[in-house]
């Protein structure tokens, strides 16, 4: 077995390397303040930050979270700063703490994506930027964007667009689509330079005292280690298909097995969200547990190990 | 006046103490120098479920009492209510048995410079916090009278030592098994002008201590109350357990209770907001 | 409260009445006999057979199952005898036994669907035909008829011409759609009278020593309380918009409260599945629960809590 | 010959011993009259994790023998490997603890009629259950040899008791450990000549369980072998524990190994077929 010092984790997305496999996944890290009390941002590949909007937004009435087996399920509604504030208060902190940053977006608009990817595209210390296009779409009737193959690609164009060259795009997909693979070709050829799959499933818990759906929001996102076989499967899929897309993959992903999963069904790096909430530690748990697992199996490096599983 | 616990650790703690009292279970673990941060208001989570459980999701549980020396080095004690299954499973465990903790999480009651004359008010295990805070405010010259309140006398939290560190300790319960028959706001007017209290401090369930503030603002008193909604995370990652608070410009925020709670200023909670963002919140649609 | 032999448990599809609001789900008890040795058939509302298809089947290659977080994936590939073999051995001793029968269906072609249904119009003893349509679809490059509406509606409507008037017709459909109530709209202008919600989720496992998929199949369907959620969510979308049209929910039911959460959803009826294989006796468990918990609660009948979390 | 126990039960059972032996835990359950049906070759199936657990299928056990009177009732005992979550888990118990517990399920090793030279052959945990049968075969008037392999000494599990049942007990290693160097397959041809062996019996990997039809079809002996294929009900509902076997009439069919098995007739079963459907079976497209 190799020394673990030589072990490479770095991984590629469009022009950007990162030093680590491991990412928090959007929406489950705070603004990257909050862990960096039980470890050092550094030792992320990235921190995805909450995706960020325009404007300020509330989010949604509580409750807005229900546990579920082996899951659960968040009607968050993408309560955040709007991207001013976001960039006074959150950034600046994150490069001053030396964390790689990898910035989430969400509109109601293309031209709000568009906007966005404007603003960005001078901010320095940026690594990347994820399009969470899982947002309802309020010039069709609401239908989210990741729904519909025409509106994921004509987002992630206006991302392309107005970002230039320099920052990696990383389209976030939806499992809640017929076919995976068919969005994932539309975004590719849009000029989205990876994936990130999987977005939480939609799903509902009732109150059974209450007699009403749990969450204020009725429906929320199901997310948690209940995914994980429908994460790998999307993953899996879309990487047979598009061989050469590097995916950050996420869905469940609470231990360095659950990572090996999706690296060998096509992830080049990983993101961890629930995880976090039960194990604050988590991502670094992951981490160290890849890397472990990998060198056992004789690998050196990350990259020699993705997609594996499509090997005859 | 109120401000966040930073020395939050994770780690795998000792039961070792497991104590069966009226409807609660008081139980003591041994933390090491976790106890050392722990201040009144303050909270810990727990995996639940042992290794291969169904439930992702950690419980919080307000600190009960904290101490950094003794037989078992530093020790934590809960007053955990077995209600569902998380907390089932926990209060079933056994002496000796592990569970993963993190803590100190939150922010902790605020304790005045001066002594005042304060007024503590707890509903059913939210009295918990309150008798390690009644110490601290004895320590300081407070004068502290208590209100305990719950549905039925066995959901009184109110052990002999924690009695002694106030000056009077009223009861109430909704069926009238013990004490004053009726809720805690009954009894609450009368106590504040006997004892002039100044300040008050509240922990129960979130109608109690919307109607807590209300009468605290009749009186014109300070108000701190640790409040609790659902929390997925407890550190301030997940944006679950938000409730409406308004900010020092008196702009509402959906503010996050793990990290800039529990405990907050009651006048500046927007009470009664139960599934609607109230408007004129920042940011609302 | 009422006195339990009162309580109404009497659901309805299509003209067909059903003692019990618990079936089983197709594919997970069998041929019914199997579990005949833990409890009387005549407990269920009905027995759903396991789906058949015109000719006998040998199935998938194994592995066919891998456990998952509160789940599992399986990939049977639908094994059986073929019509013939099963109406001549499993339908005489359902039938024998008392059991109420829902023969559960699956074709490769809208023919094949059409000739089950004709086979089926003239055996005595059936109380409804469940369309499994969440099979590939032979002559439209192998696409599943479930994800298509044209193709859902197509099978639905050559069932209805061919089983005539009697038999009450539940389409089951597949969550792995981008808007299930679509497509329920299509089966039930096409002349179905109940709907079954919901199939499995497609899934996948990495086995990460052998780092091949664990399953032979390689992806399989996910069944089990980790989809439960998917599965209200699913239930309460087309209930919302088909309120008269009665649902056949499942997905992750393993008790009363489980149950409870899909008939307030709006589901009429409950179909155990996954459940049978931790607990020979869950359907059992499962009604005496639901009636427990309905009358603790103040209703009179099943038919009473249907949708009850729609009300405002 | 062989025939499917119809006399299954569920019920919560107490476990009233585990204690490690080698590799593995011996278990023992108090079953009542369970027992009384059990026969060599059958298995048990016991839900894993306890309430809250994200596991959600049963494991099988061999069972190691049972006994239907005795300080404690009826008992069946195991033996049970700590391999995966689910095993560690039930290893990991106390006295006292109960478990849920499906059986007795499957299909028994068939007894000959007549006294007959028999040949027991298990790999691992897989001789479990040829202890059992080794005593009623032994009632029978039957010569017992067996072979017992694994990989190192402390995978062989072959108690004392069980020792006294056989006439004959040969034991090899993969590393040489303990026993004869080599798999059961080298030694079994010597064995069946000096002892002039009439059938086999075998239970243990699928991979030895086909070497070991192997050698019994070029001796032109009977083989029954027990069978092990992944189970997610262990009661024939499910079609995940099939393997290709042919019926009567020599068509291959996918079968089920929980309630057409686990013990087989060696000489049906199609071996090798990993991750394909034989040719030829029933149904294949
Ligand atoms: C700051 C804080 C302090 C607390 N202090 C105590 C205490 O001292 N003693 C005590 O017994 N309990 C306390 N609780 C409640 C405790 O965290 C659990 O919610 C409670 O034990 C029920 O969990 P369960 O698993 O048994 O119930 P379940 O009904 O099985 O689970 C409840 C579900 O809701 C979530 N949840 C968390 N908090 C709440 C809540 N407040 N209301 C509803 N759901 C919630 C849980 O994560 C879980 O998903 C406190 C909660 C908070 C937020
Ligand atoms: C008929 C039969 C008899 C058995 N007898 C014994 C015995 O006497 N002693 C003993 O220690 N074990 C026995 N096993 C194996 C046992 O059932 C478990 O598979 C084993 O304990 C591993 O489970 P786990 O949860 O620890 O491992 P995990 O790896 O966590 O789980 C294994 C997963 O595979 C499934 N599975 C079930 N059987 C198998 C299998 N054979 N191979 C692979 N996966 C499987 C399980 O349901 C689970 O989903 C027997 C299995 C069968 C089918
Ligand atoms: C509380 C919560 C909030 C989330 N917020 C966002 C978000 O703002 N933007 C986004 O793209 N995804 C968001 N997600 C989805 C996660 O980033 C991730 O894709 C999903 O939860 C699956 O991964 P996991 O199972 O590891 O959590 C959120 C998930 C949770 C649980
Ligand atoms: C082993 C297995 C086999 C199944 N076979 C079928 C089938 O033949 N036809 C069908 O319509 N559904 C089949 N299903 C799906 C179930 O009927 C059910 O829709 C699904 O499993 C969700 O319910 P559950 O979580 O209660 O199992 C099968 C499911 C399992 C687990
Ligand atoms: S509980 Fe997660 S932010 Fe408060
Ligand atoms: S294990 Fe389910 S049929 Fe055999």
């Amino acid at each position: 077995m190799i020394d673990p010092s030589n072990f490479d984790m770095r991984v590629k997305f469009g022009h950007k390397y990162f030093d680590s496999p491991v990412f928090t996944a959007s929406g489950c890290a705070g603004s990257g303040k909050e862990l960096s009390q039980f470890f050092s941002l550094t030792e992320l590949g990235a921190v995805v930050t909450k995706s960020i909007a325009l404007k300020p937004r509330s989010g949604r009435p509580t409750p807005r979270m229900a546990e579920t087996p082996s899951g659960m399920l968040n009607s968050i509604g993408l309560q955040g700063p709007g991207i001013d504030q976001f960039l006074e208060d959150d950034i600046p902190w994150l490069v001053a703490n030396q964390a790689r940053i990898i910035v989430s977006i969400s509109g109601e608009t293309v031209d709000d994506y568009a906007s966005l990817a404007r603003r960005l595209r001078v901010v320095p210390g940026l690594s990347g930027i994820e399009v969470n296009i899982s947002c309802p779409n309020v010039e069709n009737r609401g239908l989210v964007f990741a729904c519909d193959p025409v509106a994921s690609r004509d987002v992630i164009e206006a991302v392309r667009r107005n970002i230039g060259g320099e920052l990696p795009i990383i389209a976030k997909l939806s499992p809640d689509v017929t076919d995976i693979v068919e969005i994932a070709g539309e975004v590719i050829s849009a000029g989205a330079d990876g994936l990130a799959l999987i977005n939480t499933l939609l799903g509902m818990v009732i109150d059974i005292d209450k007699q009403r759906p749990k969450l204020a929001g009725k429906t929320g996102g199901l997310s948690g280690p209940a995914i994980r076989p429908v994460a790998v499967r999307a993953i899996y899929q879309v990487h047979s298909k598009f061989k050469n897309v590097p995916i950050l993959g996420m869905g469940g992903v609470t231990s360095g097995k659950d990572a090996l999963e999706m690296i060998f069904a096509g992830a080049s790096a990983v993101s961890v969200g629930t995880a976090n909430f039960g194990n604050p530690t988590a991502a670094i748990k992951v981490k160290r547990e890849i890397r472990e697992l990998l060198m056992e199996r004789g690998f050196n490096s990350i990259s020699e190990a993705v997609g594996v599983a499509h090997n005859e | 006046m109120t401000s966040i616990n930073k020395k939050a650790q994770q780690r795998s703690v000792e039961i070792i103490s497991n104590k069966k009292v009226g409807a609660y279970h008081h139980m003591v673990f041994a933390v090491g120098d976790m106890a050392t941060f722990a201040k009144p208001g303050n909270f810990v989570a727990i995996s639940v479920g042992g290794s291969n459980s169904s439930m992702i999701l950690r419980r919080a549980f307000a600190i009960y009492r904290s101490s950094d020396r003794g037989q078992y080095g530093g020790t934590i004690e809960l007053v955990v209510a077995p209600h569902g299954q998380g907390s089932k499973w926990l209060t079933g465990l056994n002496i000796h048995d592990h569970v993963d903790m993190v803590g100190p999480l939150g922010v902790n009651f605020g304790i005045p410079t001066e002594p005042v004359n304060a007024l503590l008010v707890g509903g059913g295990y939210g009295s918990a916090p309150l008798f390690g805070l009644a110490e601290v405010l004895k320590e300081r010259g407070c004068r502290v009278d208590m209100i305990l309140g719950a549905s039925v006398a066995g959901k009184i939290y109110a052990p002999l030592e924690g009695k002694r560190s106030v000056n009077s300790l009223t009861i109430t319960t909704e069926d009238g098994s013990t004490g004053n028959k009726g809720k805690v706001t009954d009894v609450m007017p009368e106590l504040i002008k006997k004892h002039n209290s100044e300040i008050i401090y509240s922990c129960g369930p979130m109608p109690m201590l919307a109607a807590v503030d209300n009468l605290a603002e009749q009186f014109g008193l300070m108000h701190q109350c640790a409040v609790e909604e659902s929390m997925a995370c407890g550190i301030g990652v997940c944006m679950t357990c938000v409730l409406p608070v308004k900010d020092d410009n008196g702009v509402i925020k959906m503010t996050r209770s793990c990290i800039d709670g529990p405990v907050m200023d009651g006048s500046r909670v927007v009470w009664n907001s139960n599934r609607q963002i109230p408007e004129g919140t920042w940011g609302a649609s």
